[in-house]
């Protein structure tokens, strides 16, 4: 709070490189465990980062219109925004943020930010793909959205608060203490949750390759989905921070924080890989279900 | 003076019997004539005081002793008006159902029910 | 003062020597004639003046030099007056509308017309039972002979079953009368209601039976009454018009007078006649078609009506001015409309409602025809709507629930016919037709509209007390009325004055929450009428129903009573109603929209009535002390759901949406974004007495609202995304707005208040963006369809910006406004321990941006149509409000303290408030906020980024439409290539099941299974007179044993 | 059938209803105060032996002015339907003409019964009769005109003026007595004369003469209206 306004967004900065980084790095693991799996070699880790200094390096030729330059801005700014409201590592001042801003529901919403602009943009390129892309993205989003709030309301009423730091500094002290333990209905329907935000499989409708090419960003390219393939990695490594936070007892240092966002992102990854795809009513009807019904279960708990 | 008024209500439903089953229209009207008779029968009858004689002043009938020697003049006086209005309502009944024979050539009731719901 | 038995002398004197003044002409003879009428009309009229303003008593005129009994007398008394005058002076007035027949007919005719207006005042003046039966005779039998008038063969044939059923009705009441005398010794009227307590014996009651029921069968009760109806559909409209007020006036006054004769007990029997008239008859109306027949069924329901309201009043001992002004505003209410009425169906001169739609074409006569409507309907300030406003709250006093239903089911019923017909006229397709209007027919029309009018306006003024305050939006209405003939852009203009000085004019009254919705209704209202302007021509009639709308919104805040309330709150959805009707294919929205909101006013109505305060509003909730039982459960349950279907409320919203996206598309942001905030005023103001007063089970009542708003709110989200039309889709946003703002004020408390009012305010900005900027884009492109749009971006960006703005706002993503209004009801709720209502909000806030995404894609991005090449960007006048409401999001949302600030202050005289600042932080017990913040970082990094883009991207190639990558090929048309069209099919899959118009099926149920049973009910009718006599001898029977008869 | 049954039923329950109109009257044998007041009144202060005739015109005249005027409503209404305009010349009527017996009997009869009705108007407030019965009979005088002489025409002028103007003094004589007597239909403005004699009872064998002239000249006009129906 103290902290002079220039430092604190030095301090951003160096906070945001760290996580960009490491949430790309993340995603070139992923990518090779699922080839690992398939049977394949695959890519190096670092492949996003070729991939990143390729697309940027590419000559960006076309736009389609306004929204659709500023799609990918938006995106990555959802992206970014969504990471700077959460409090990293507990304790940090670099790795605080600008969580002074706002508690948990600006988290949630403004993770809505970046899907909207992107939709925006994707819409303007006047692309078929694109838009039903979009129209499976929100619906799914909202399917998965609730099992996820109920989650978190069940850790508001746990916790009291709906300050994230508040939330972290209640975890601490042993490892039962995490809501993890504490809570674990409301953990699990979370992380299922997750698997919908994540966009794995069984909930890959969305980018949906082989059937919509690669939805929404069809007509990106260039620079554009440079900054859209930043997103993903930072975007992705926010998301976990957050459950780390809420659901992991958050993390004291640089490592704990590497150590569990993996840990988290692997329990994705593993469903992503043993499970084939399904259709959006499908995935929609299975949110709204099962965990759902889990994150129900925890509130009555709580209430009880 | 029962016998009067009975009689008079079974004037009335003679008439009442022939307003609702006769189709012709005429019958219908002279149903309602029967019905008005029996009204005044009525009428009269309530006015009747058994043994006394019109309300008309003369030789038997003095002032001094009106009061005891004659009935009630007031229904006498009603039912003058009563058979007037009687007449008047059957006038302009006949009246309609001449009109009506005019234009329809029809005399049933049954005929004229195009007007409804 | 003129001697009442002049009446008679003039009326015989010419009627008698009638015959010798048409040997000289007609044209004398008429004048003759009304000469007569005038000056009886002047002779009550002078009587009535002295009753009203002078302390003159009651007068009795004897005749024949005796004192009755001995002999007949009249009595002159002020409803004497009162009558004559109503009778005399539309005698006159009809004779004028039927100067051409009586200038082509017999000398007859017009010596019936006169014996006809004397029978009634004879009726209406004598005091002898037997002089009653002449005079009834008289009024009947010239009746009978004038319904032949223009004789043809289905007037005959009416009159003659007229002549059989009311013949009997007649002989019936020379039974009683008779027997009476022979009872009590004397026909004089007065004495034998001195001498009533004969009617406990057998005899006595069968002959009091028989006499009344003569009267009531007189005046025509359901069922029978066939004859009646077909006298009504065939007469000829002068003649029709007299039958049915006169006559019946007259019938009925000689009721009222022998009333006192029906033992205490008995009169719920009577006013149940009454009723069950009321009811079937507005019950069959509905399934008729005949115009002429229609307005019979209407006379005799509101005959029965009169019928039960006279036996209720006197069965509850009301006082007798009050019970005198609640029968006298329906009796005129009705004696004027049904009369200007039936005398507008002559100058149609058509039999079906439909074809009378050529009076589209005659503005002037349109609007008094409205005029009656509203009259009979009892729109304020029409004298029927005083009348159910004192007579529901008798009613409502003694307990007399039944009745108050069953008033206000036939109320509806009436309404639903009237309005019907109302619409069809107004929105019909039919062509011009020439359409004669003599001023003979049509001066007596206007004289009776300017008559009612007048009393009208009298009414408040002089019996309620009511001074200017109330009437404003009456006299706002009136001024834009005198300047209908400019332009649309100046009348905006003279509107936007009117509104800005009343608004200062009410200013001084206005604290505390009044002032937040002063600011919705008011300065919002300001801010859209700049987008009237973009009206084309002088557009008649808008911007009077627009100004009194506003003005009666602005009314309901400065209300002092419950009646001021409610007479601002009709106003209001009687020129909402108006508007809406001005969209083109409104018609049937429009009906739904009156129904609901009449329904809605009917239970407001009683709400209102049952509860024990006389002033319902916000002015008047700190006028008074406030004790518990104020509002006991059956008035809050009536009046929460009279403001829960103006919201549109689940369960009660299928005529929103329908209205909302029928009425013309600035109308439409008007409703939606003002207008559906008055059910919220009304709510706050009812949950601020449920706060001050601890009502038992308090907290239950809230916890179930909130689950309807939380209800409204998921199913307005969730129907919103699956519509194809832009106006349904913003129509169901709304309500699933309103439902918020429901769910927060039922939240009870601080936080939950702050945010339904934040949201309230937050909502008139972007809703009114959004539908502005659709409106002009709809201007633009003609159509509603959102898959007809598409790419619409470059040729309209400034509707885009304010549609983007608008969207984010709504979806409440960060850094607009909409998150506060997010973080605050989640707050408030999670404070409020509701946690499902927050799970389920947090699904429907997911939901809401399915359909805003749907909006703002399938309208501007996606493929352009070819067919929208040379579209252009949309009038400045829709885009000035859209970009002050920009503005005013922009502000709140850098500035939140700016407007939670205020909101936490007016709310801290009712909570104690929980939430604290610090700088621009703002901490609830749960969270904390920085809206300050939250946009500078937004803005930061989103500014960044994009100058990196645009640095390190430099020049691109904009590209035409169809250059994409599409399989290598090139799409075939824009219309195959924007996706839009059924847009969340997979949705529909998923959830459909929630989304079955289960609402709307129900209220199609319920509307089927009413006209249904109007169907068959009606058979009864079945033409023949045989039959109807039948039915008169079967409902004398069926009613002596209901009666009790010994 | 089953309508029938119905009507039966209805018919019966009227019976049953209207029983106490049968049983319970109990019937007076001395007349009730007002009557016995009317009784006393027009011996003492209207001199007309014919009480019923009191009753009717001076006690209760507003009555009998509505009387007169519902008959007149009643030619009126006649006239309406079924008279025909002016210029609406009947056909030739094809009837044969009425027997000798009947037309030497009304031509010798007709000028008696005008007599006799004339008589019974001028008489009522003495003897049984009054103004509408002699109106009648000079009414039946005229059907029989009519019954006999298929080609009689009533002189509507002389019918007009007679009905007009006996109708207007009728109303004229009750204005007097408002205006002399400050009561509607006082007959007392006129001498009240001795009791039993022709000039006695005010007013009263004048309004009665009025209305015989009257009922008569209604009865027969409804009477011309109704033979003009006829073909």
């Amino acid at each position: 709070m103290d902290t002079p306004l220039v430092l604190k967004i030095l301090y951003s900065l160096i906070s945001l490189a760290v996580i960009t980084i490491w949430g790309l790095s993340l995603g070139g693991i992923v990518r090779k465990i699922y080839a690992r799996v398939q049977g394949r070699i695959g890519p190096p880790f670092w492949q996003p980062f070729i991939d990143i200094i390729k697309t940027y390096g590419k000559r960006t030729a076309v736009t389609h219109g306004i929204m659709f330059f500023l799609g990918p801005v938006f995106r990555i700014a959802g992206g970014i925004g969504t990471y700077l409201f959460i409090p990293a590592i507990l304790g940090s001042t670099i790795f605080s943020n600008f969580s002074v801003s706002g508690d948990v529901l600006l988290v949630m919403y403004f993770i809505f930010f970046g899907q909207l602009g992107m939709a925006l943009g994707a819409g303007e390129s006047g692309h078929p793909y694109s838009a039903i892309g979009v129209a499976r993205g929100l619906a799914q989003m909202t399917a998965f959205e609730v099992p996820f709030a109920l989650s978190i309301i069940a850790i508001v009423i746990q916790y009291h608060t709906l300050n994230i730091t508040t939330i972290v500094l209640a975890q601490q002290g042993s490892i039962l203490n995490w809501t993890l333990f504490t809570n674990p209905l409301a953990t699990i329907a979370a992380l299922i949750a997750l698997l919908g935000m994540n966009m794995h499989n069984p909930f890959s409708v969305v980018l949906a390759p082989q059937e919509i090419p690669i939805g929404p960003p069809t007509e990106f390219h260039g620079s554009y989905l440079a900054l859209m393939q930043t997103n993903r990695g930072i975007f992705n490594a926010a998301k976990l921070v957050l459950y780390m936070n809420l659901f992991f007892g958050g993390a004291t240092n640089i490592f704990a924080l590497i150590i569990k966002t993996f840990s988290i992102y692997m329990i994705s990854v593993v469903v992503g890989v043993s499970f084939p795809r399904f259709r959006t009513d499908q995935s929609i009807k299975f949110f709204l279900f099962v965990p759902t019904l889990i994150a129900l279960l925890a509130i009555i708990i709580l209430v009880l | 003076m029962r016998y009067t008024l009975i009689l008079g209500f079974i004037l009335f439903m003679i008439g009442l019997w022939a307003m609702l089953t006769r189709k012709n229209l005429f019958k219908i009207v002279i149903g309602f004539s029967i019905i008005d008779t029996g009204v005044h029968l009525i009428i009269v009858t309530i006015g009747y005081l058994s043994g006394k004689t019109a309300p008309i002043l003369d030789k038997l009938v003095t002032p001094a002793n009106a009061v005891q020697k004659v009935v009630d003049p007031i229904p006498s006086a009603l039912v003058l008006t009563a058979i007037v209005i009687g007449l008047a309502v059957t006038a302009l009944m006949l009246s309609y159902v001449v009109r009506l024979y005019k234009r329809r050539k029809s005399l049933s009731i049954e005929d004229y029910r195009e007007l409804k719901w | 003062m003129v001697n009442p038995i002049m009446i008679f002398i003039l009326f015989l004197g010419t009627a008698f020597l009638f015959a010798l003044f048409d040997k000289i002409h007609r044209k004398f003879s008429f004048a003759i004639l009304q000469l007569v009428l005038l000056i009886n009309t002047f002779i009550a009229g002078q009587w009535l003046y002295k009753f009203v303003f002078t302390s003159q008593t009651p007068v009795m005129i004897f005749t024949a030099g005796f004192k009755p009994p001995f002999s007949i007398n009249l009595r002159m008394g002020l409803e004497e007056a009162f009558i004559l005058f109503a009778v005399n002076f539309v005698g006159l007035l009809s004779a004028l509308y039927l100067s051409k027949s009586f200038k082509h007919s017999k000398v007859y005719p017009l010596v019936l017309y006169l014996m006809m207006i004397m029978g009634v005042n004879g009726i209406v003046m004598t005091r002898d039972l037997f002089n009653l039966f002449v005079f009834l005779e008289i009024s009947s039998i010239s009746t009978y002979a004038l319904i032949a008038l223009k004789e043809n063969e289905q007037r005959l044939a009416s009159g003659f079953k007229y002549m059989i059923a009311s013949g009997l009705a007649s002989v019936f009441f020379l039974l009683g009368t008779i027997f009476i005398y022979h009872i009590t010794g004397t026909l004089n009227i007065d004495q034998i209601i001195t001498h009533k307590s004969f009617v406990i014996t057998s005899l006595g009651f069968l002959s009091v039976f028989t006499l009344m029921m003569s009267l009531i069968i007189e005046l025509k009760p359901f069922p029978a009454n066939g004859w009646a109806l077909d006298v009504y559909q065939t007469t000829t409209s002068g003649v029709v018009s007299i039958i049915a007020v006169a006559n019946s006036a007259g019938v009925f006054y000689a009721f009222y007078k022998l009333l006192p004769l029906i033992p205490h007990n008995q009169l719920l029997f009577i006013a149940g006649i009454g009723i069950v008239s009321f009811l079937f008859s507005n019950l069959i109306a509905i399934k008729q078609t005949d115009s002429r027949r229609l307005l019979g069924y209407s006379s005799i329901a509101q005959i029965g009506l009169l019928i039960t309201v006279t036996a209720l009043t006197r069965y509850l001992h009301v006082k007798s001015s009050t019970s005198l002004f609640i029968i006298s505003s329906i009796f005129l209410s009705n004696f004027i409309a049904k009369a200007g009425l039936f005398w507008i169906a002559g100058i149609i001169k058509k039999t079906h409602i439909k074809e009378w739609a050529i009076l589209r074409f005659k503005p002037g006569l349109l609007i008094i025809f409205g005029v009656f409507i509203f009259a009979l309907v009892g729109i304020p300030p029409f004298p029927n709507f005083w009348a159910k406003w004192d007579l529901i709250r008798f009613l409502a006093l003694s307990k007399l629930h039944i009745w108050i239903i069953l008033i206000l089911l036939g109320s509806l019923l009436e309404a639903f016919y009237l309005f019907r017909w109302f619409g069809s006229i107004v929105r019909s397709e039919q062509n011009e037709e020439q359409l004669l209007q003599p001023a003979y027919k049509t001066v007596p029309i206007i004289i009776f509209f300017l008559l009612l009018i007048i009393i009208s306006i009298g009414i408040p003024i002089h019996i309620y007390q009511f001074d200017i305050l109330p009437l404003l939006p009456i006299v706002g209405l009136l001024i834009l009325s005198i300047f209908d003939f400019l332009p649309s852009k100046l009348k905006a203009i003279i509107s936007m004055i009117i509104i800005a000085g009343y608004t200062l004019y009410i200013y001084p009254v206005l604290s505390g929450v009044s002032l937040v919705f002063a600011f919705i209704f008011l300065a919002g209202s300001f801010i859209q009428l700049i987008a009237t302007m973009s009206r084309k021509g002088t557009d008649k009639g808008f911007f009077p129903l627009l100004v009194g709308m506003i003005l009666s919104m602005g009314s309901l805040l400065v209300a002092r009573s419950s009646l001021e309330f409610f007479f601002a709150w009709e106003l209001m959805t009687i020129t909402a109603y108006m508007l809406v009707l001005r969209g083109r294919k409104a018609e049937k929205p429009a009906l739904l929209f009156i129904l609901f909101s009449l329904a809605g006013a009917y239970l407001l109505l009683s709400g209102l009535s049952y509860a024990h305060v006389i002033n319902f509003s916000l002015v008047g909730l700190g006028t008074i002390p406030i004790s518990a039982h104020m509002l006991p459960i059956t008035a809050f349950i009536l009046i929460v759901v009279a403001f829960l279907i103006k919201v549109g409320a689940v369960g009660f919203h299928i005529w929103l949406p329908g209205s909302y996206a029928e009425a013309e598309d600035d109308t439409t942001s008007f409703m939606s974004s003002i207008l559906s905030k008055t059910g919220i005023f009304g709510m706050l103001i009812l949950l601020l007495f449920l706060l001050k007063m601890n009502m038992h089970h308090s907290a239950l009542f809230t916890s179930m609202l909130g689950w309807i708003g939380i209800f409204t709110v998921f199913f307005g989200s969730l129907m919103a995304i699956f519509q194809e039309d832009v106006k349904y889709l913003l129509a169901y946003s709304s309500m699933g707005q309103l439902g918020y703002i429901v769910l927060c004020m039922a939240a009870m408390s601080h936080l939950g208040w702050v945010s339904g009012l934040y949201l309230a305010v937050n909502h008139l900005f972007f809703k009114a963006m959004i539908l502005l900027a659709v409106a002009g884009v709809i201007s633009r492109v003609g159509t509603r369809n959102m898959y007809e749009m598409g790419g619409l971006i470059k040729k309209m960006p400034y509707s885009f910006i304010s549609v983007l703005i608008g969207i984010i706002a709504l979806s409440g993503v960060p850094p607009l406004s909409g998150f506060g209004a997010k973080w605050l009801i989640y707050t408030a709720l999670l404070e409020k321990g509701w946690y499902f209502r927050a799970g389920l909000s947090f699904f429907a806030s997911a939901i809401a941006f399915l359909y805003l995404f749907r909006l703002i894609h399938t309208i501007f991005l996606g493929q352009p149509k070819p067919q929208h090449q040379n579209v252009k960007e949309a009038s400045p006048f829709f885009l000035i409000p859209q970009f002050l409401f920009i503005f005013a999001i922009m502000a709140i949302s850098m500035f939140p303290n700016l407007i939670i600030k205020p909101l936490s202050t007016f709310i801290n005289p009712y909570f104690a408030s929980t939430i604290q600042w610090q700088g621009n932080t703002l901490y609830s017990s749960l969270g904390y906020w920085n809206g300050n913040l939250v946009m500078y970082v937004t803005m930061g990094v989103f500014m960044l980024l994009l100058i990196w883009l645009i640095i390190s991207i430099g020049r691109v190639q904009k590209v035409k439409q169809f250059n994409i990558v599409f399989a290598a090929e090139r799409p075939f048309k824009p219309t195959t290539t924007h996706f839009a069209h059924n847009f969340y099919a997979h949705y529909k899959r998923a959830l459909g099941t929630f989304v079955r118009p289960v609402t709307t099926g129900f209220w199609n149920g319920v509307g089927e299974w009413i006209s249904s049973a109007a169907g068959s009910i009606r058979q009864i009718y079945s033409g023949n007179g045989q039959t109807y006599v039948l039915y008169i001898l079967l409902y004398f029977i069926v009613l002596y044993f209901i009666m009790g008869g010994k | 059938m089953i309508k029938r049954l119905l009507i039966i039923v209805v018919i019966i329950l009227l019976i049953v209803i209207f029983l106490p109109f049968m049983k319970n009257v109990i019937l007076k044998d001395s007349l009730n105060e007002l009557s016995s007041g009317y009784v006393e009144k027009s011996v003492s202060d209207l001199k007309t032996a014919n009480i019923v005739t009191a009753v009717v015109v001076t006690f209760r005249g507003l009555d009998t002015l509505g009387e007169v005027t519902v008959l007149f409503i009643a030619t009126a209404g006649v006239g309406l339907l079924l008279k025909r305009k002016k210029g609406e010349k009947s056909k030739k009527s094809d009837k044969r003409p009425a027997s000798e017996i009947l037309q030497t009997g009304a031509s010798f009869l007709f000028p008696l019964t005008i007599l006799f009705g004339v008589y019974i108007f001028l008489h009522g407030h003495l003897t049984p009769g009054g103004g509408f019965q002699g109106g009648v009979i000079i009414a039946s005088a005229f059907l029989l005109l009519l019954l006999s002489n298929i080609n009689f025409q009533f002189n509507h002028t002389v019918l007009h003026w007679v009905e007009s103007l006996s109708g207007a003094f009728y109303v004229l004589l009750g204005l007097l007595g408002l205006i002399l007597l400050g009561s509607f239909l006082n007959p007392k403005f006129l001498p009240l004369g001795t009791l039993g004699t022709l000039f006695s009872a005010g007013a009263v064998p004048l309004i009665y003469s009025f209305i015989g002239l009257k009922v008569g000249s209604e009865l027969s006009n409804i009477l011309d209206s109704m033979r003009g129906a006829e073909e």
